[in-house]
């Protein structure tokens, strides 16, 4: 055969055509004596969460009675899991932080000095001196 | 410079290219082969049956007749339909990726034309589609190469091919000839998806292969053979 | 000269053709004023929490200044005609840099005051990147 | 309705020309029906009468409809209001035929896979009308093999159930919550300690294992195989126009780095065959373009690969013999990735797209062999 076929695995582009929501598992984990749980006490009795999984219908909401401190575990579908204390916080301080946490892709982190992360070929290719007209060259 | 691009945009650099014209003469070698000869083609684009490569009606009446007016394609595309990459080591335009868009379409067909059964009473069915059916012998051969191969051949599609057999004197299945017939049949249909698209190119798997019951008889023969 | 209507039709016929229907296809964006090159697919990764949009909403950038091939570029300053070119972005992410925290000192004062930053990162990704 | 179009002459007197010589062969080996299914049918061309008589339902829509997971992967993936629940935990279940009593995802992957084919088939051959056949294949498997399958299933959000009866029991979970997870473990399986890092192949894995392929492990099987059977499930609720613009946002909008699949043995030789296929009258030639000076601490040389006064290719390197062969391949590389655009300049139509219009440049001439 004259050619073979290396197999390189196509990448993924989320985003591009179709767009999936990372995060795809909400756990709340609270507790029905302690203090610390108020908010997300709150939270769950005046409807907000409700409301919250409603408008989020992609993302699987899991409630958790357990002693201790609450805590908020977001699952996403790069295996990573972020667990975020919410102990003493109010219910509108929990419903900002599931707000944001459900918008994160679960990837770590960074912080990305230019303004466009790019996996293509640059369109213009790039600069070569041996391909100026002759007289136009460096000469030495 | 994209790589893609020098290819099709065919940049001429007459400071490099020479002005001179140049032609050569070429010695076309005639009779057995011989290492380092190039053959003269008269001579090797020949079937075994004699037939000589080329959009001659002879060559390519059969297939345009199966075709008819409806599914017709150019005569170049006919004849590829009908050239396997065995022939010629490939050097003629062959039937290979027709093949493999007409294999695909007519697996495609098939499997959606056996679970269309809006009739069943099989409590398993989605929404009328018996899913059961799928993997049973009867759906895998409908478009298997033998039911295909066998197709062609009585309808005698295969009459003419550009094909080189490993070795001819065995029998239908063995020397190769079902399999390339089978390809070539697909490989037609490959062609009508691409000169009609795919809506003609159904109505053609349907109408040709499917409307007559002659490859559903043939697939049950070989279903019921074969237990 | 050619009069502005037939050029036009003519950079665009070029820049088709030269980026072989879109695919060596790049494009100029202005969002706040600030330029960015783009090819299909790419993310572009903005310093602020864009404001009224939600992950998973698609964008119509339509403030461009550049389309450029691998041979040929129309660029006009004050915009791009919108009946040119598509240029689709999805918002993929609202995340925020990694944590840091900023000593601030006064002159002539030996309080240290530190703040935490952790700023807020949009990320849109160029759906679709094609001319008309 | 297929079926109901046909119309069905009687069957001419066709006598199959030795077919018991055919059948014989040893080179074909016709399927069998699977004993385990104890398959029933009326005719075998009965579509409608097949049914596997070994006892297996369907899970019921109300019971679907209280699993949260279902529920939820539903409306991440988009899907339409017609695609029921039931079945998209049948694409979920990859068990044994029967072996939980439900009906498992074996025919809606089958023409899930069928439906992926074809599509994938179809944009690459539009897309790419030359690709030598091992590359075309290649290709395909980037975009709808079973690892990259697997990896779209993970991101969809499918989770594994790896949670026996008895864990199920003790953690007081619904019964329902099962239905919505990817289901391929035997219950034996799960009760196996799991060690981290170390995957230990069970006994049915064991037997299967080619020491001649790459081992897929079950998991990137059941992934892949619940993708498929998701799409085959678009398709029976609500046809194959919505399946097709599934398959291309999901499937065919990642990123194919095509380029980088060439692995050429003898690049020059293919070249002079290739021009000699494409009927090309002057010889290919190897020149030389223009060089840093060999005396120079790095010498570089830009070579390109001509047919008479036509530059097919031009390589860059720090030998005559590098800048040569990267010349030829950059020649061939521009012939294999050729994409046709229409007569307007846009990106040709596929052939199942409505008002789709032949080019000649979409049939590709074959590769040659050397």
């Amino acid at each position: 055969m004259p050619i073979k076929g290396i197999p390189i695995p196509s990448v993924a582009r989320n985003g591009v055509g179709a767009f999936v929501k990372p995060c795809y598992k909400i756990t709340i984990q609270y507790c029905n004596w302690g203090g610390s749980s108020n908010g997300v006490r709150q939270l769950l009795s005046n409807g907000k969460l409700n409301n919250l999984a409603l408008e989020n219908r992609e993302i699987m909401f899991n409630i958790v009675k357990q002693k201790g401190h609450p805590r908020l575990t977001f699952h996403y579908n790069n295996d990573s899991v972020k667990e975020i204390e919410c102990r003493n916080n109010t219910d509108g301080e929990i419903l900002k932080k599931l707000k944001e946490y459900s918008q994160n892709s679960g990837n770590k982190l960074f912080k990305y000095n230019h303004k466009v992360l790019s996996i293509n070929d640059s369109v213009r290719g790039i600069w070569s001196p041996m391909h100026i007209p002759k007289e136009h060259r460096h000469k030495i | 410079m994209t790589i893609s691009s020098i290819m099709r945009a065919r940049i001429a650099l007459t400071n490099v290219a020479r002005n001179v014209e140049c032609t050569r003469s070429i010695y076309l070698h005639k009779g057995p082969r011989v290492a380092g000869l190039k053959r003269d083609p008269e001579q090797v684009f020949v079937t075994n049956q004699g037939y000589k490569y080329g959009t001659d009606s002879e060559n390519i009446k059969n297939i345009k007749q199966f075709l008819s007016d409806k599914y017709a394609v150019s005569d170049e595309l006919t004849l590829q339909c009908l050239t396997h990459k065995s022939f010629g080591n490939g050097i003629k335009p062959h039937n290979e990726k027709l093949y493999a868009l007409g294999s695909k379409l007519v697996q495609l067909y098939f499997a959606k034309y056996v679970i269309d059964t809006p009739n069943t009473n099989n409590e398993s069915a989605i929404n009328g589609k018996n899913f059961d059916v799928i993997g049973t012998p009867i759906a895998k051969e409908l478009g298997s190469r033998m039911a295909l191969g066998i197709f062609a051949k009585q309808n005698g599609l295969n009459s003419v091919m550009f094909w080189k057999s490993y070795n001819n004197k065995v029998n239908f299945a063995s020397s190769g000839e079902m399999k390339v017939s089978a390809q070539m049949l697909l490989a037609l249909v490959g062609a009508v998806n691409l000169v009609h698209g795919k809506q003609t190119a159904e109505e053609f798997i349907r109408e040709k292969l499917l409307s007559t019951g002659e490859l559903e008889d043939i697939t049950v023969k070989i279903v019921q053979e074969a237990h | 000269m050619l009069r502005s209507s037939a050029r036009f039709s003519l950079t665009l016929s070029a820049l088709k053709s030269d980026s072989i229907a879109g695919k060596n296809l790049y494009a100029v964006f202005r969002l706040h004023n600030l330029p960015y090159l783009v090819t299909k697919g790419d993310k572009v990764i903005l310093p602020f929490k864009m404001k009224n949009v939600n992950v998973g909403d698609k964008l119509n950038l339509t403030d461009v200044i550049t389309l450029g091939s691998p041979h040929y570029t129309y660029t006009q300053k004050e915009g791009i005609s919108e009946q040119l070119f598509k240029l689709t972005a999805n918002v993929t992410e609202v995340t925020r840099e990694p944590y840091y925290e900023v000593i601030k000192t006064r002159p002539r004062c030996r309080r240290k005051k530190i703040v935490p930053v952790q700023p807020f990162q949009t990320v849109l990704t160029i759906d679709t990147l094609k001319l008309a | 309705m297929l079926r109901q179009v046909i119309k069905r002459t009687a069957a001419k007197n066709i006598s199959l020309v030795r077919t018991s010589g055919y059948v014989a062969s040893r080179s074909y080996h016709v399927t069998k029906f699977d004993s385990r299914l104890k398959t029933e049918y009326q005719l075998l061309t009965d579509y409608s009468s097949y049914k596997h008589t070994i006892y297996t339902h369907r899970l019921p829509e109300s019971t679907a409809e209280q699993c949260p997971l279902l529920i939820a992967l539903h409306s991440r993936l988009n899907l339409p209001k017609e695609y029921q629940l039931s079945t998209l935990s049948q694409a979920l279940n990859m068990q044994q035929f029967g072996s939980d009593g439900l009906a498992n995802n074996f025919g809606l992957s089958t023409l899930g896979k069928n439906l992926l084919s074809y599509y994938t088939c179809e944009y690459l051959v539009m897309q790419y009308p030359r690709l030598p056949m091992a590359v075309h294949n290649t290709a395909v498997d980037a975009y709808m093999g079973k690892l990259t399958l697997a990896e779209i299933g993970k991101s969809w959000g499918i989770e594994v159930d790896t949670v026996s009866k008895l864990q199920h029991f003790l953690s007081q979970e619904p019964e329902a919550m099962k239905y919505g997870r990817l289901r391929f473990q035997l219950e034996e399986e799960k009760n196996t300690v799991k060690e981290d890092g170390v995957y230990e192949l069970s006994q049915v894995e064991m037997e299967s294992v080619d020491t001649n392929n790459e081992f897929i492990p079950k998991e990137i099987e059941a992934y892949a195989s619940a993708v498929q059977a998701v799409i085959g499930g678009l398709y029976t609720h609500v046809g194959e126009n919505a399946t097709k613009a599934f398959i291309h946002d999901h499937i065919l909008s990642r990123k194919l780095p095509v380029d980088k699949m060439f692995q050429f043995s003898k690049p020059t030789r293919e070249l002079v065959r290739l021009c000699d296929k494409l009927g090309f009258t002057d010889p290919v030639e190897l020149r030389l373009i223009a060089e840093t000076g060999r005396l120079s601490a790095h010498a570089v040389y830009v070579a390109g690969a001509f047919v008479g006064k036509e530059k097919l290719g031009e390589g860059v390197g720090s030998s005559l013999k590098e800048a040569k062969t990267r010349a030829v391949v950059n020649a061939l590389m521009g012939y294999y990735l050729y994409s046709p655009i229409d007569q307007d300049g846009n990106e040709p139509k596929l052939p199942s797209e409505a008002g789709y219009v032949f080019e000649e440049a979409s049939v590709g001439g074959g590769d040659v062999a050397i």
